[in-house]
């Protein structure tokens, strides 16, 4: 089959699903490897970037999923209803980020790190489908285990986990240098 | 310092911490203890905070803070390395730690303001392929479960919520002066041990209605097993303990 | 602006709102008259008939709508065909124990007995058939009581619940009493 029939039936594929839909699943229906069927979805990808196309599409770790472009945002909302989204406090958000940048992590090490109980925020993170149980510790009490989901991904513009702004350690090191510097700059002055 | 008529709300300690610091323009490494300690007992005095649980949590780094002002007035410690400690180190760790996190929760307040304006939509799937949803694989999805599996995870949360409760101290009502002897414990104990053989240590305890009984109790096992009356087996860690009465 | 934007403006439109559109709602939106709106769609609507593009937009009386093209429905099927990967996940097993037994047993419940937030497990268990709704507590908010199916009983060749080690009737109405009292208690407060 030619390469355009095949973008057509992957479009038409993303756009009925709406939601995002797993690589595999999608090469199985066009037939083809998932190497092949990926290369094909970038290069699609890179055609949505023209003027005249009002969607493009995601990638969420292993899935892909249609969505509007940026742009159309304000002529879109005179129209469509933003879906009613939840307001991130403060609190929560930084409990997110705990979540986010060291998954899987149990509650404990997220009250560790904040110094304070944390229920009432990881509870709200997981109503919210920020965030989930991933599995249990395997130590005594086998505490639950928490990380990001996709919609977290998401809501959060990020295609995957490695895409997280500075996720790593060097990170801490970072700061570290930054107090530092500051520490120094002072004492310059 | 005085402090402001209306107390900014802090998150916890830490963040009331990280406050004091940048508000009095300090070098996160060398914190002057005695001056932050001061101002963070001045801090959470004015709390006008009920909430226990709350308040622990501030009292607590409060603690932390006494704790390491103590150190830093005794000679210096050294660890194996033969370098001196800083009493002060864990707690600049701490700070730091917490501090990335909060500025990845404002990178990422950056990140969701641009992931709002994009829009989803719900599925059209066509009837026509609807019908050719398959149902749910039962067979697969239960493949290597059985009753027995079943019950033995339902009895390992429940115990979990067990040990979240602390079955002995969250009976202790009001505890009453009165004098309980080891004699009449070890008597006691005998005679229980006598008629159940073989028994749960757990189960015991919370025969006893007040910290002082079960204190005297734990001490009559401890006796009774110095003298070989009874034995005590525990098959895994945080596991049930068992008492098995030696006596014929 | 130029026409390629307002087209991307229009697709971004019909894909979020999937339903169709109208004519004026549309050309309100991208702040042009209703002739030169549809004749921009009619415009978009001829593109539309190339091979990769899986998507077409039809006309419905003074309103437009994007839907699927039909000859991409037999590989929608091969996606809708292919088995959904159902897994018990340690999450749902505990929480099928706890339904299991607890039986007939509130959300509110299996949360204070795990300590998290559960609708997602309770809904997938939902979803396989392996829990159901089999009644409402009589308390203000009337909760659903999740008990489990037929199916279930069937699966793990149970008589009747009374067959469950560990479980019997009495058990289950003296819950069902401490459930009911519960709520009375958090009424009271």
């Amino acid at each position: 089959m030619e390469i355009e029939k095949l973008q057509g039936i992957i479009e038409a594929i993303l756009f009925t699903m709406g939601d995002s839909v797993e690589l595999e699943k999608i090469a199985l229906a066009i037939e083809h490897d998932e190497k092949t069927t990926r290369k094909i979805i970038h290069n699609m990808m890179d055609r949505y970037n023209n003027a005249d196309r009002g969607m493009r599409i995601i990638e969420l770790e292993n899935s892909f999923q249609m969505c509007t472009k940026q742009e159309a945002y304000e002529y879109l909302i005179r129209i469509a209803k933003q879906p009613k989204k939840f307001v991130l406090t403060d609190v929560l958000l930084e409990t997110l980020s705990i979540i986010a940048y060291k998954q899987p992590v149990t509650k404990l090490e997220i009250e560790k790190i904040r110094g304070v109980k944390s229920d009432f925020a990881v509870n709200k993170l997981v109503e919210y489908g920020l965030v989930e149980e991933v599995g249990r510790m395997n130590v005594p009490g086998r505490p639950i285990l928490f990380g990001t989901t996709e919609e977290f991904l998401r809501r959060f513009s990020v295609q995957s986990l490695d895409e997280l702004p500075g996720i790593n350690q060097e990170q801490v090191a970072q700061f570290q240098e930054e107090a530092e510097d500051e520490a120094q700059l002072r004492l310059e002055i | 310092m005085g402090i402001p008529v209306k107390l900014q709300v802090f998150e916890g300690p830490l963040d009331l911490l990280l406050y004091l610091i940048d508000k009095n323009k300090i070098d996160i490494y060398d914190i002057p203890i005695v001056e932050i300690t001061n101002q963070y007992m001045e801090y959470i005095r004015a709390m006008q905070e009920d909430d226990l649980d709350v308040m622990s949590e501030f009292l607590l780094m409060a603690a932390t803070l006494l704790d390491i002002k103590c150190r830093m007035l005794l000679p210096k410690e050294v660890n194996e390395e033969g370098e001196e400690e800083d009493p002060r180190q864990e707690l600049v760790e701490q700070l730091l730690q917490y501090k990335m996190y909060k500025f990845m929760a404002y990178e990422l307040k950056d990140r969701e303001i641009d992931g709002q304006k994009v829009m989803y939509k719900s599925p059209t799937i066509p009837k026509e392929v609807l019908e050719y949803a398959p149902p749910v694989n039962l067979d697969e999805l239960l493949a290597d479960l059985n009753l027995r599996k079943l019950n033995q995870i339902y009895k390992e949360v429940m115990r979990r919520q067990d040990d979240k409760l602390d079955p002995v101290r969250s009976k202790f009502g009001t505890i009453e002066k009165e004098e309980v002897t080891l004699t009449d414990k070890l008597t006691y104990v005998e005679e229980y041990a006598g008629i159940h053989r073989r028994f749960n240590f757990r189960k015991l305890l919370e025969t006893q209605h007040s910290k002082l009984h079960i204190v005297v109790t734990f001490l009559a096992i401890l006796e009774l097993m110095k003298i070989g009356k009874i034995q005590i087996e525990q098959e895994s860690t945080f596991g049930e303990i068992m008492i098995t009465s030696m006596v014929e």
